[in-house]
């Protein structure tokens, strides 16, 4: 598969609005170890209110089909993650304003921009132990794919898949530095960040559907 | 989950509902977005001063709503900033010709939810006036972290503003207050308990009978460090000492104390700690001209409490003492 | 325990002691009588009032003490009326040419203290008036029985025959009108938690996670049964029920709505509650001109509430909306 | 033994109070089942008040000696323990005003006077599940006793102190009518009270005191 259509990006972005309703208490029991506890209720609020306007979002491009998904996320989330999430869908949006389909580079530039975005929304830098390091890696591995010949999407998102699910460990003995769990200092040592896993959980989830429906 | 609720998902829905049948006639409400909000404003002769953070901290922010304090608030959902919208409605909707002015908590998500209400805002031409409150020394502020967290100081804030706007206070004035008392008032608080957020149906941390939680925030995050639990003057001991050194206060200051109470701790127990505190005032040269002894700001049902600390001067003891005039009364 | 005390024995004289020391110019304070009085008391042209009963209702009744409410209080132990010299020495301190007010919930240890005292105090030449407040609809009265507890009406019947008393009227009147307030309020509580006194160091009663206690006093003494947890808006619904149809109040009748905490409920829950009570209300007819949401007679941290209902005429709204002030304030 | 002196008196009253302040926690825990937990509290703090003035009281009579007990009693118990016990023991002291030993007939009379002063204080009836129910039937007991030859207290204790003893379990099953407990109906029922359970300790003990004193 070296292109994703406007049906593939709608199926990805179905499946991380399942994964964020299906794991609300998950992702909220993850955010009370060092958080407070919201995480998931707040992810859960914002990809319902997509599900909500599902079949009224404008799909004239697959940028402003994503760019809506980040106006309703950040009109209807609240906390770091309403701002995070929104700001994300809505650069990635913007890069794709015109696209009707994605080569993995696109996909690449839009996922640049996405993180640029959160940094700048959220002043967090690589290592503050939040979703950006699983992102950034993800996206990392997925521009080494698209330097290859073969543009494979389905074979580049595995490999990506693969390294955000590292970070949920690799990053457990981190000392939080942005979000609600930052307050606490070093008792963040030792603790899940949400953000990660959720990340690493869509990724997977997203990768799944994918090749069921494209393989 | 031992609380009264119906559906976790209208809790504050319902909260705010019980709000304005309770004040028919001074407080209106905009459930699309969570705004509770004076009926007698905006006015174009005085700054409006709006707040809106998590829920979960009542009275702090909807019943903080009246004359000579908010004339608008905004909750999120309990602990979570409310979505920007609401932040750029509520400014809307209060837009006064003398300015609008966000008193914003520190915290990440709040921080970024105003910062891009106050950017829509300022793009429909409306005056916004920023003031960031971090009063809670609990917190070890590094240049890298977001910084101490907004907590019970925040009543301060609001009802020295509030009672400067009231008098014809521009924005500007109004800004610079704001952040000239946010730099003289200190908190910190102490969890015998955690909370239970509705939508998560069970306490956020365990914790056992003999522990408590020092240097709490009001989220039900946990605090600096689990101790023992001792006598309550210990602990006021303690707590005052973080507290009273971190302006640092000094012999000969005046200043008001406030023990604030953080949802399940009965008004018995913190006039019986506000004891300690005032006697440690004493003790340090410090005069307590003012005293605020309840729940101010609040983590849901957890027992617990907060002391605050404030350095007053000639025009805070005016402020502080002008009239306002809330939800939460006695009478 | 998880609470904020010291030694058990001192904990009802650190309270009074917090409480004068918050309020150094308004308040005195005899420790041998555990009295707290207003320093501007007595005078001959104003009745005196009094009362007395267990403590660990904060802010009942020491935190009412103040103009256009108590004029002392002299509380006993937690949940333990007052020796019988207390309300003595209490009676001839507030001695006053027009007379001294007893307000009197009806417990049977109150009863034979205030009994006692009144005896001794006549016997003095003092004039003593009594009213005693039984408004607890979850007790089955009998004529053999003490009958009816007094609970959270006790504020109503305070505050009208205070206000009344601000504005001269003679004791008689006073007794006059303090038994009329008596006979239009009515009050019952429930319980999610049971409550931990002190000295005894472990909660009053075990009660299970899915359960509430119905019809509960304010001592931690269980209730009329016990109940499955449901859903906020039934239980309001089940109490409303009970309070409204045992007046009964009637469709047009003026009220004044209380949800009143019984110390560990936070606000929040509380407003939530007096919503759907407020609702009731609208759906029986009842016009509730004046609201009361908050603590006002406690089992010390227990999480529960009570509702309370009381029909108004014009001279019972004057007498409501006078001014006073007393020690738990905002500002 | 047919009379008490002004010492047995003493022994019996210090007795009284060291059941009082060694089972402060047993007595407000059993008036916790359908009470208010105060009970152990109240007697505990007028006893120990009683111990602290104990030197200073007056002996010039075993009547003014009870008196000034429940005049101290009174003067530092509130609930509906320190009127009941403290006018139990002026009324007691009353009728013994100018004696100085005590005749089983004696006794009885003070006991008498002490019921019905307890009753004329608090309105309650024999059979409303209080200490009343304890206290009389060991009153009639004694009067029994007296009737006899023999005079012989330490005998009569004895018995009373069976019967007393007897009302703990014969009054479980009863409804409260009056104090605390009486709110909560018919869920008394299978409760201890809690001051029938003081008597007869009391009985228990004080007999048992004076055996080993003058026996
Ligand atoms: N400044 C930030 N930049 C990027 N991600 C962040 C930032 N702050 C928090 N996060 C992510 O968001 C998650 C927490 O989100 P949420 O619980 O909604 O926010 P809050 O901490 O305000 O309660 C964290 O686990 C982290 O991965
Ligand atoms: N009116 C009364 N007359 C006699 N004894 C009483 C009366 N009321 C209560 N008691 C006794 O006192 C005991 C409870 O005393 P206490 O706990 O001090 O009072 P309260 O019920 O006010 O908390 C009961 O167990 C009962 O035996
Ligand atoms: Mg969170
Ligand atoms: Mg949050
Ligand atoms: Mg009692
Ligand atoms: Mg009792």
């Amino acid at each position: 598969m070296q292109e994703l259509s406007m049906d593939a990006v709608e199926l990805a972005v179905k499946t991380v609005a399942d994964v964020a309703i299906a794991n609300e208490k998950y992702f909220s029991e993850l955010d009370s170890a060092a958080g407070d506890a919201d995480f998931g209720v707040s992810l859960a609020t914002g990809f319902r209110a997509v599900i909500s306007q599902w079949d009224a979002i404008d799909r004239s491009s697959i940028g402003l089909f994503l760019m809506k998904v980040g106006v309703i996320i950040t009109s209807n989330v609240g906390g770091c993650s309403g701002p995070i999430w929104g700001t994300a869908f809505m650069r990635a949006g913007t890069m794709s304003k015109d696209k009707t389909s994605l080569m993995l580079t696109d996909l690449v530039t839009m996922l640049r921009a996405a993180i640029k975005g959160i940094m700048a929304r959220g002043g967090a830098q690589l290592g503050d132990k939040t979703l950006l390091d699983a992102l950034a890696p993800a996206t990392d591995k997925l521009e080494e794919w698209s330097q290859k010949d073969t543009q494979d999407i389905l074979g580049a998102l595995q490999a990506a898949t693969g390294i955000a699910t590292e970070t949920i460990e690799s990053t457990r003995g981190w000392i939080a530095k942005r979000g609600r769990q930052a307050f606490t200092g070093e008792r963040s040592i030792g603790t899940l960040d949400p953000g990660v896993v959720a990340v690493a959980i869509m990724l997977q989830a997203v990768t799944k559907a994918l090749k069921d429906a494209y393989e | 989950m031992k609380k009264f609720v119906n559906e976790p998902s209208n809790f504050v829905h319902e909260i705010m509902e019980g709000l304005v049948l309770a004040n028919p006639d001074k407080l209106k409400y905009v459930p699309d977005y969570n705004i509770i909000y004076r009926a007698d404003m905006p006015r174009d002769d005085k700054v409006s001063i709006i707040q809106g953070s998590g829920s979960g901290h009542e009275p702090a922010h909807i019943m903080l709503v009246g004359q000579g304090m908010l004339d608008a608030a905004c909750p999120g959902n309990v602990f979570a900033a409310p979505p920007m919208e609401y932040c750029y409605e509520c400014t809307k909707l209060m837009n006064s010709k003398k300015g609008v002015l966000h008193l914003i908590n520190n915290y990440q998500g709040d921080r970024m939810v105003w910062d891009m209400a106050h950017e829509m805002a300022e793009a429909d031409g409306i005056k916004v006036g920023v003031v960031i409150i971090d009063d809670d020394v609990a917190v070890q502020d590094s240049t890298h972290t977001v910084g101490r967290r907004g907590v019970a100081g925040n009543f301060f804030v609001i009802k020295a503003c509030a009672a400067a706007a009231e008098q014809g206070a521009s924005l500007e004035e109004l800004v610079a207050l704001g952040n000239r008392v946010n730099s003289v008032v200190r908190t910190m608080g102490v969890a015998l308990t955690s909370c239970t957020p509705p939508a998560k149906g069970e306490p956020i941390f365990d914790i056992a009978d003999d522990e408590i939680e020092m240097g709490i925030g009001i989220h039900g995050e946990p605090g600096r460090r689990r101790a023992k639990l001792q006598a309550a003057d210990a602990i006021v001991d303690e707590v005052f000492q973080a507290v009273a050194s971190d302006l640092p206060f000094k012999r000969g200051d005046q200043v008001s104390l406030m023990i604030n109470g953080m949802g399940g701790t009965p008004i018995s127990e913190l006039y019986l700690l506000y004891r300690k505190a005032a006697l440690n005032c004493k003790n340090s040269g410090l005069e307590v001209v003012r005293s605020y002894v309840g729940n101010y700001c609040t983590s849901l049902e957890m027992a617990g409490f907060s002391l605050t600390l404030i350095r007053l001067d000639d025009n805070l003891k005016r402020l502080l003492a002008a009239p306002a005039e809330i939800p939460i009364r006695v009478f």
